[in-house]
Formats: C-alpha cells, sequence, structure tokens
C-alpha cells in the first residue's frame, strides 16, 4: 500500500469540533476581548442620543441566528433603556416579532421593566421588504395601524409625535439577510437620511461593510458574536456572548490546525504520488 | 404543574437537537421527522403572522371599521384573493395581476435604490485623495481602497480581452477579491461557530445544568 | 389579454415608483405610497399562497404515494396544529377567537402556540444551522487547500481574520503594542476596512448593474420568465 | 437652493454688523411646498426672550437669539403671515406673508436620474444592435474552456458526469444561468458519448432541465442517446437535497462535477464532498457567502457576474448579451468618473465630489 495518508474520517473531525466547543464553555477562561472601531461608532451613536428620543429597531432575524444576533440586540437595548429612549419596535421577518418579545421577557427577568406603551412598544411584522420600507418611511401610521396587542396607534403614547421615518433619531435594523439591514440603508438612510445602524451575522457582514464609510450610509455595523460580546463591553454587562467568546477561540484554534494539517497532507501525499509514479 | 411543562419543554428542546443533529452520523428517519416537524411549524407560524400581523390591520380592520374611508383597500384585497387562486392550474393566470404589481413595484424600487446606494454612493465614497490621511497605515489602506475598487470592476469587465495592461489590472483586482473572500470565509466561520456555541449553552446549561449563568 | 395586461401593469408600477421618486409635489408621493401599502398587503398574500403549494404537495406525495410520503403528513398535522393552536388562543399578547386562553396558560405557563414555538421549533431551527459548524470544520481540513496562488492569498487572509478576530489573535500578538500595525486585531481589522471593502464594493457595482438590466428588462417587457414561462 | 445659500450668506454678514433684528422665511426647496424654513436673528441688546407667530399661533418661543426653524404640514400655496415679538418690550418685529411653493423636480436627484437614463440607454440600444445581429465582442469565460478539459477527463477516464444546477427555483436568475451552461456541457457529454446525471431540488426545474438535455443531444445529433432518466427530481428541502447528491458522488464516482446556479449554507458539503472524491471541480454562482468555499474547493470558479457571462456568451441570447454589454457601459462610466475624480482631489479640487454629494 503506498505510503499516502489516508485523510481523517469526517466524524473524527465533528467529535474534535465538539469538544473543543463544549469544553470552554464549561470551564470559564476568560480570555480577553478587545473593541474595534465599527463597534465603538455603534455605540458612541446610542450613547450620543438625547434622552426620550425616538428610536426605531427593526428584528429583521429568526431562531436559526438566534445566538449570534440575540446578545446584539439585548446589550442595544439596554443601552437605549438606560439612555431613557422611546424603543419601537417592528418586524420584516415573520419571527422577528417573537425575537422582540423574547428580549423584554428576558430583560424582565433581570429587573429591567420599561413600561410597554410609554417607554416601547412592538408594532409586529410587515412583508413586503424594501417596498413596505419605502411606505413606512414616508407615513408610519398608514402601515403600522396598530400594535401587536391590537391597540391603535394613534392611542398608543409612545408614538405621540411619530408621523415618518423623519421623526426617528436612528433606526437600529438586526438582520440575517434579505430583506434586512441592506434595505434599511439603502431605503431608510438613502431615501429618508434618518441614520441607520445596526447587527448583522458574521457571514454578511463582510458585504456590508463597503456600507459603513464617510458617506454615513452606515453608522457603524455589529458583526457577529464578537461584536455582541464587545458591546456587552462597552456597556459593562457581560452576557451570553462574553461566555461563548473562549469557546469561539478554541473552535478557530482547531479550524486552523485543521487547514494547516489538511495542507500538509495533500503536498505530501503528491509528493508521494509522483514519486510512485516516477517510478512506474 | 407550569414546573413539570418547563422541564418538558428543555427535554423537547433536547431530543429536538439530537434528532437533527443525528444527520452527522448519517441520514436517518429522525432527522427527516425532525425536518418535517420544522417545515411544518414555521409554514404554520407564518400563515398566523400573516393573518394577525398584515391581513387584520391593513385589511379587514380599516375596511370593517370606516369602510368610506378605505374602500380603495377593496383593491388589494381582489388581487390577494387572486394570488391564492395561483394554486389552481386553471385559474392561474388571475394571478398574474398581483405578479405584475409585486414585480413592478420591486423592480422600479430596485432600479433606485441600486443605483442610488450601491454605485453612486460607492463611487463618492471611493473618491478621496489617498495621501491626506494622517500616518502611513491610513495612507496604505486609502491606496489599497481606491485600487483595489478599479481593478476590482475591470476584473468583471467583459467587453475587452484581459491581455497586456488590461490584463495585468484584472490580475491583481482577482487578488483584491480573494483577500475579500479570505475575510468572508474567517466571518462565516465564526459565523457557524456561533450558533453551534449557542446549541451547547443550552443543552450544557438549560438541560443539563453544568454551566451556571 | 392575459400577456399584455400584466406586463403594462408592470411597466406602470413601475414607472409610479420611479417617477415619485423624482417628483416630491404631490399627488405622485401619495399615490406611491397607496401602491407600495397595497403591495404589502398581496405579499401577504404570497405568503399564504406559499403555505397552500406546501399542503398542496405534500397532500399529493400522500396521494400517490411518493418515496417518503409517510413524512408529508407530519407535515402537513404540524403545520395545522400551530395554525390552530395560533388562531384559537392567539400569540403572545394578541387574542385569538376564544381569547387569551388564560385556563391553559395557568397550566402550561404561556400559550400553547408559544410553547411549541419557544421549545420545538426554535431548537430545530437553531440545531439545523448549527450543523454547519461541524461541515465547516471538515471542510476546512479535506478541501480547503492553497493549490493555485489565488487560493493561497484567500488562506491566508482567512487564517488572518480568524486569529484577529477571536481572543487568540490578541492573546498571540500581546508582546506588540496595542496600536501597532501587525498586532493581529488590527491585522484583521485592517484587512477587513481596505482591501474587503474595496472586493466587496467591485462585486456591488457589479451586481447593482445586473440589477438595473435586470430591471429594466422586466419593466419592458423583455423578460417574462416571472409569468410562468407558459 | 442657490436661493437659500445666499439667505444664509446675507444671514452672516447681516448677524455680523447686527443691524437691526431680522426675520427671514424661504421656502424649503424640493419638497411637495408643505415647509418653509424660518431664519430669525434678534441679536440686539437688551433683548432676551423671541417669540415669533404664525397668525395667532405661537411656534417659537426660545431664548436663543438667532436660530432657525422648519414649519411643517402646512397647506400648500396658503398665505401664512409671521411675525416677531422681542422680549422685554413686546416689540413686534417685521410682518412677513408667505406661502410654500412645491417643486417639479427634485433638484438633489440629478446625478441618480442622469446614471439611471446612462445606463438604461446603453442596455437598450445593445440589446436592438444584438437583436438586429451586430457582432458584440465578449472576452472568453476562464472557467468555460475548462467545460471541454472536464468532459474529455470524464471520457478518458470512462466514468459519468455530474451537474448540479443549484437549489433554487426557476424564477432566480443564477438557475436559468446555470441550465444555459447545461446545454453545453449535456452536448459535449452526447459528443463524447458520457454519461451525465442531473439531480434538481425543485419540479419546475426538473421539466426545464429535461428539456435542455434532451434538445441537446439532438443537437449533436444523437437523439436516440438521449437516456429519459439523466434528469431526476431528489427533494425539496435544503440538507436532503445535498446528502442525496453526496450519495451520488460516493456511489458514482463521477470524473467532473458542475456545480452551478444559487447555493446557500449546503454548497459547503457539496463542494468538500466532490473535492474528496479527485473530480475536476467547475462551480459558478453569484451569492457572495458562498464564493469563498467554492474558490477554495474547485478547479474552476465562475464569480458573481461571470455566471452570467457565461450564460451569454454561451447563449448568444440577444436579451442577455445586450444587457451585459450595457453593464459593462456603467462600469466603464464608474471608472472614468471614479479616476477623473480622485485626480481631481488630488489637486484638492473637490467640485465633482460635492456636486455628486449634493446631488
Amino acid at each position: 500500500m503506498s505510503k499516502v495518508r489516508k485523510p481523517l474520517d469526517r466524524r473524527i473531525i465533528f467529535l474534535l469540533v465538539f469538544i473543543g466547543v463544549a469544553l470552554p464553555i464549561m470551564i470559564k477562561v476568560g480570555l480577553p476581548i478587545e473593541t474595534t472601531e465599527n463597534v465603538e461608532m455603534v455605540y458612541d451613536l446610542v450613547e450620543s442620543t438625547p434622552e426620550g428620543s425616538h428610536i426605531l429597531i427593526s428584528f429583521d432575524y429568526d431562531p436559526s441566528t438566534k445566538p449570534e444576533i440575540h446578545p446584539q440586540a439585548i446589550a442595544v437595548i439596554k443601552h437605549a433603556l438606560k439612555k431613557k429612549q422611546k424603543i419601537i419596535c417592528m418586524a420584516l421577518w415573520p419571527m422577528g416579532v417573537k425575537m422582540c418579545e423574547q428580549i423584554f421577557e428576558t430583560l424582565a427577568e433581570e429587573g429591567i421593566k420599561p413600561v410597554y406603551g410609554t417607554d416601547w412598544v412592538n408594532m409586529g411584522y410587515k412583508s413586503g421588504g424594501a417596498i413596505s420600507l419605502k411606505a413606512i418611511g414616508a407615513d408610519f401610521r398608514k402601515v403600522f395601524t396598530q400594535d401587536t396587542n391590537g391597540t391603535l396607534a394613534d392611542d398608543i403614547p409612545a408614538l405621540k409625535s411619530v408621523r415618518s421615518l423623519q421623526d426617528f433619531e436612528y433606526v437600529m435594523s438586526f438582520s440575517a439577510g434579505v430583506p434586512g439591514i441592506k434595505e434599511w440603508v439603502q431605503v431608510g438612510h438613502d431615501m429618508y437620511k434618518t441614520p441607520v445602524s445596526g447587527g448583522v451575522t458574521a457571514v454578511s457582514a463582510p458585504s456590508i461593510l463597503p456600507y459603513v464609510n464617510e458617506q454615513k450610509q452606515l453608522t457603524g455595523l455589529l458583526g457577529g458574536m464578537k461584536a455582541a460580546a464587545e458591546y456587552e463591553k462597552l456597556i459593562g454587562i457581560p452576557g451570553t456572548a462574553t461566555k461563548g467568546m473562549d469557546a469561539q477561540s478554541f473552535a478557530h484554534l482547531i479550524i486552523i490546525i485543521l487547514i494547516i494539517i489538511g495542507n500538509v497532507n495533500y503536498f505530501h501525499n503528491k509528493k508521494i504520488m509522483a514519486e510512485e509514479e516516477a517510478q512506474k | 404543574m407550569i414546573g413539570f411543562f418547563e422541564t418538558l419543554g428543555v427535554w423537547i428542546g433536547a431530543l429536538m437537537t439530537f434528532a437533527i443533529f443525528s444527520f452527522l452520523y448519517k441520514d436517518n428517519p429522525f432527522y427527516k421527522v425532525a425536518e418535517q416537524i420544522f417545515v411544518g411549524l414555521s409554514a404554520g407560524y407564518w400563515f398566523v403572522y400573516t393573518i394577525y400581523n398584515i391581513v387584520l390591520p391593513n385589511l379587514i380592520i380599516p375596511l370593517k371599521t370606516d369602510f368610506s374611508a378605505n374602500f380603495l383597500l377593496i383593491v388589494p384585497g381582489i388581487l390577494g384573493i387572486f394570488m391564492l387562486l395561483r394554486i389552481i392550474p386553471k385559474t392561474e393566470w388571475l394571478s398574474r395581476f398581483p405578479m405584475a404589481l409585486m414585480i413592478g413595484s420591486s423592480a422600479g424600487l430596485g432600479m433606485l435604490t441600486y443605483t442610488k446606494s450601491d454605485i453612486i454612493k460607492q463611487l463618492t465614497a471611493t473618491m478621496m485623495n489617498p495621501f491626506d490621511g494622517g500616518d502611513w497605515v491610513l495612507i496604505l489602506g486609502q491606496t489599497l481602497l481606491i485600487l483595489g475598487t478599479i481593478t476590482g470592476v475591470i476584473y468583471f469587465f467583459f467587453s475587452a480581452r484581459h491581455k497586456g495592461f488590461v490584463g495585468v489590472l484584472s490580475r491583481i483586482g482577482i487578488y483584491f477579491l480573494m483577500v475579500s473572500f479570505g475575510g468572508a470565509f474567517g466571518y462565516t466561520a465564526m459565523a457557524r461557530i456561533s450558533l453551534l456555541i449557542g446549541r451547547l449553552q443550552f443543552l450544557l446549561g438549560d438541560w443539563l445544568g453544568l454551566i451556571h449563568p | 389579454m392575459k400577456i399584455k395586461i400584466p406586463l403594462l401593469i408592470t411597466l406602470i408600477t413601475g414607472l409610479i415608483i420611479i417617477v415619485s421618486e423624482f417628483i416630491p409635489a404631490q399627488p405622485f408621493p401619495k399615490i406611491s405610497t397607496n401602491l407600495e401599502t397595497w403591495v404589502m398587503v398581496i405579499a401577504g398574500f404570497a405568503m399564504l399562497l406559499g403555505l397552500l403549494s406546501l399542503f398542496k404537495v405534500n397532500i399529493l406525495k400522500i396521494k400517490f404515494k411518493a418515496p417518503n410520503w409517510q413524512y408529508s403528513i407530519i407535515t402537513i398535522a404540524s403545520c395545522l396544529i400551530m395554525i390552530v393552536l395560533g388562531l384559537l388562543w392567539g400569540t403572545d399578547k394578541q387574542i385569538g377567537i376564544l381569547g387569551h386562553g388564560q385556563g391553559i396558560q395557568n397550566v402550561m405557563g404561556v400559550k400553547p402556540f408559544d410553547y411549541l414555538f419557544n421549545n420545538l421549533y426554535q431548537h430545530l431551527a437553531a440545531t439545523m444551522f448549527a450543523l454547519l459548524a461541524f461541515f465547516i470544520a471538515s471542510a476546512a481540513y479535506r478541501a480547503f487547500i492553497g493549490r493555485t496562488a489565488e487560493s493561497r492569498l484567500l488562506l491566508i487572509a482567512a487564517i488572518i481574520v480568524m486569529l484577529g478576530r477571536t481572543s487568540l489573535g490578541s492573546w498571540l500578538t500581546g508582546f506588540l503594542p496595542d496600536t501597532s500595525f501587525f498586532h493581529l486585531p488590527n491585522l484583521a481589522e485592517f484587512i477587513m476596512k481596505y482591501p474587503n471593502t474595496a472586493g466587496q464594493r467591485a462585486i456591488m457595482i457589479g451586481s447593482g448593474l445586473g440589477v438595473i438590466g435586470s430591471s429594466l428588462r422586466i419593466l419592458l417587457g423583455i423578460e417574462r420568465m416571472w409569468l410562468g414561462g407558459k | 437652493m442657490r436661493k437659500t445659500l445666499f439667505y444664509l450668506i446675507l444671514f452672516a454678514i447681516m448677524s455680523l454688523f447686527a443691524v437691526s433684528p431680522e426675520l427671514i422665511i424661504s421656502d424649503i426647496p424640493n419638497d411637495d411646498g408643505t415647509g418653509l424654513k424660518i431664519c430669525w436673528n434678534a441679536a440686539d441688546e437688551g433683548v432676551e426672550k423671541v417669540m415669533i407667530w404664525r397668525g395667532d399661533e405661537l411656534i417659537i418661543d426660545s431664548d436663543s437669539l438667532t436660530g432657525e426653524f422648519v414649519d411643517k404640514n402646512l397647506i400648500v400655496n396658503e398665505e401664512y403671515q409671521y411675525r416677531m415679538v422681542l422680549n422685554p418690550g413686546n416689540l413686534t418685529i417685521s410682518n412677513v406673508t408667505f406661502s410654500p411653493k412645491p417643486e417639479y423636480f427634485n433638484t438633489d436627484k440629478i446625478t441618480l436620474l442622469i446614471f439611471l437614463l446612462l445606463v438604461s440607454g446603453a442596455i437598450i440600444y445593445f440589446i436592438i444592435s444584438a437583436r438586429t445581429g451586430k457582432e458584440l465582442y465578449i472576452r472568453k469565460i476562464s472557467g468555460l474552456e475548462s467545460i471541454d478539459e472536464a468532459v474529455g477527463r470524464a471520457t478518458e477516464m470512462g466514468r459519468p458526469i455530474l451537474f448540479v444546477p443549484g437549489i433554487n427555483d426557476i424564477d432566480d436568475m443564477q438557475t436559468i444561468a446555470g441550465l444555459t451552461i447545461l446545454r453545453k456541457v449535456a452536448e459535449r457529454a452526447a459528443e463524447y458519448d458520457t454519461r451525465i446525471i442531473v439531480p434538481v431540488a425543485r419540479s419546475m426545474v426538473l421539466s426545464t432541465a429535461k428539456e435542455v438535455v434532451r434538445t441537446a443531444y439532438i443537437q449533436a445529433g444523437k437523439p436516440d442517446a438521449y437516456n429519459e432518466d439523466s434528469v431526476f427530481y431528489l427533494t425539496d428541502d435544503q440538507f436532503g437535497y445535498v446528502s442525496g447528491v453526496d450519495g451520488i458522488i460516493v456511489r458514482e464516482k463521477p470524473a467532473a462535477n458542475f456545480l452551478l446556479g444559487s447555493f446557500y449554507a449546503e454548497s459547503l458539503i457539496l463542494a468538500e464532498t466532490g473535492f474528496s472524491s479527485g473530480a475536476i471541480q467547475v462551480a459558478g454562482t453569484a451569492m457572495p457567502s458562498q464564493l469563498p468555499f467554492f474558490v477554495a474547493a474547485c478547479d474552476y470558479t465562475l464569480i458573481g457576474e461571470e455566471l452570467f457571462a457565461a450564460s451569454a456568451y454561451l447563449s448568444r441570447d440577444p436579451q442577455q448579451l445586450g444587457s451585459l454589454k450595457g453593464q459593462d457601459f456603467g462600469k466603464a462610466v464608474f471608472v472614468i468618473v471614479l479616476v477623473v475624480g480622485i485626480i481631481l482631489e488630488i489637486l484638492n479640487v473637490h467640485i465633482l465630489k460635492d456636486y455628486l454629494i449634493i446631488h
């Protein structure tokens, strides 16, 4: 049999990854977390917004990307509530409505209890993506006629002075795909001039980063669980993201080692096969 | 009684997690059952939320409360029914009218938004003097940004043979594309791992109670 | 009639949206906002259509005993249960036909629809994508080989970004001053801020022009594939 | 736009000399005629509070002596009467009547209109010239030459070819581009008498793919060699489909894999199994998040637009050719304007950039 190294069976690699992620979750290692510029820009936007101003948060994700985006949303909402901003929630994904409810339930468990109707309100889900965004930007109440409880928009104290997108200090979109933050940049900021920021999964972060530019199409961007951990560090309240970062680092170490071994094996096998070919 | 349902819930969650993870070993009936429950539940969820969040507040209630102000809403109502008739082959042509409205409006808006946000704004964002940055890192970065954007666009230029000068530029362009794909892979790896971390935090934390939040 | 009128509607709708962008005076903004709310309602019905076609596909599978038809029963059953629970007792704060089902809530702690969502759906959805963590590791080992100059460049950039974006990077090059260019988190951020933005921007411009091309062909009726191709 | 600028400059000079308190009303440009801009300057000795009335309604009551305010939701072309009252002393200054005017063209969006007309005009021009048979040049696409090489190798080794047209339905542009390339691959396979396997994930794609392969075999002059079940439906579900295709790769051991169309996260598993089976792999998609895996694991990758260019190059269909050339024109305009702009910026001349930003 030629001295070609047979590659590891896939299931051994699966086991390796499982252990590499499970161990650091159980044993707290606490490696350092450094904050980066894009996260600081989002923090400064929330920090510099005056008290009592209206902000719009759009939940455009679902349970399949929750571990990455939920901690981002929780951290930003805790920060906004601390700054006494009025949070108007909406969703472009059907399951975003539930994600919003779950966040305010976890906040209530942690003792942060904003008053529904005056401090925050959940306006529910609207379909149609970018097209509905254009209508929301022009006339908020024509699209959101009532909130998820069924109370009419005109009777909601939090919506008192809100008529169109320009009445919001900024829009924060937590998005896992389409429709999501790209539509918010294209319609929300570029058509209605309202500052847009938000958080995305690390998968879509690279293709959204070009919007963070001097045109301020996006005011900073939270990319993946690491950005959530950085934001948690900035507001000084460690959450699920910070706890996950150790496991993240170990798992990445395993992947890098696997890549290196894979390449070494490949070129080693190629050399041997070439020699055997030459012998024939 | 509520306590019982809570622990039952956590156990169901763990069972579902293992049913999906069983796909790692090989495709099996457990995975297929869990998969179909997943498809069925999400379709059911979408139906309920479409009714509560769109059909009722934006169509039925406005028509019911003050008909005179919103009578125009009958038009989308009827077009909506036409859309549903697409399911029957005989009346499938009726669904072309609501489809036309949807596809026409998204095409129109697409032309506006992509031209403004994805082309003109990116043009002005790249239009800078690379040498007026503060330190050498900024100058290097801005030069790379300009060079990369131009050569990247040239790589996607199909009307000229990639020979000579254009060939060199498109070669540089592909290298910039490779670096951005490398960055994208790094980010994607992180995203997928985070999802597994979330799962294990549930299994080890909520289910087995090995980690205390 | 079945071809000409839909194509005409497409052109008119597209023109309303485009023209109302350039003419701020009324009645143009009002017309386009009305049109947009109509499209939103129709998009809602399109979701319902998706559900109907899911039912149709699965019922046909069961009727003709296609392979794996037993699983289709599960799809339809779980879908119907979710719809019935949602409509009868509502979800979260939303009232259902029979009110909020306070009796059931006292027993289960939460509405039955929410119970199924929290304990069944959420875990299925999250685990479905957590699978990919395993696959990315095995793909990295078996298929991520630097055979050509391009893929080597891709590999190096990927490794730097992966190191820089986790605590590993800051630990590995901890000896360098925090602001130095070669401190891994800074190097990773530099790669994502300049070369990556340049590459992604080039792709963005290409796909942006692609959207203009395809939208134009749809509006002018040259592209008719959405008509169902029959 | 120029009018407000003029007022502001005048205003700035005025406040320098603080000649006398001034109330200036101007129409908001590019609006639907419901907004007025109110600039006031009461920088005079002994003035603490400024009150501005619209008719008999108090709209501004502030102690900042200069400033501006946008009065919204007014009625178009309606006469509004403004007066400013200074305290103490209750001195009424400058009764100004003004009516907001709507504008019928938004001057801020000229660049958007110009670029849109330029590119659309180019696309229409090229589609028409393509229809009238004019020869339009498209450079050779590297990924396409690999088709002959891949099919040739499969014939040598006497092993089948696998073609995966992505997992989206027929309404996705990438699926159509994939099927256009399938026609060429099937033609080559027919000529070299090599078996082709085409598993699909959508019923609509199934009927179209069958049609494409059948006509390809007829084109190659071998209608009887066409095998009905070389194109078959697996499942709609993302991961179910992928594990099915994996099974085919392991069982049939194809020598060449073509992955052309739209792919999501499952592309990872396909590219990996294909790579470790040792087959030549040609991939192509416009999904940016999947390109890193294809580039790493496949021999040739059609990146983003190259997939559509390849389909236009093969099909010579005037519609695809024309819009591709029109889009190339758009890229040329982009690069030229960018280079000119950068040169100007380096010479510290900001006219072009400021124009593009404002308009």
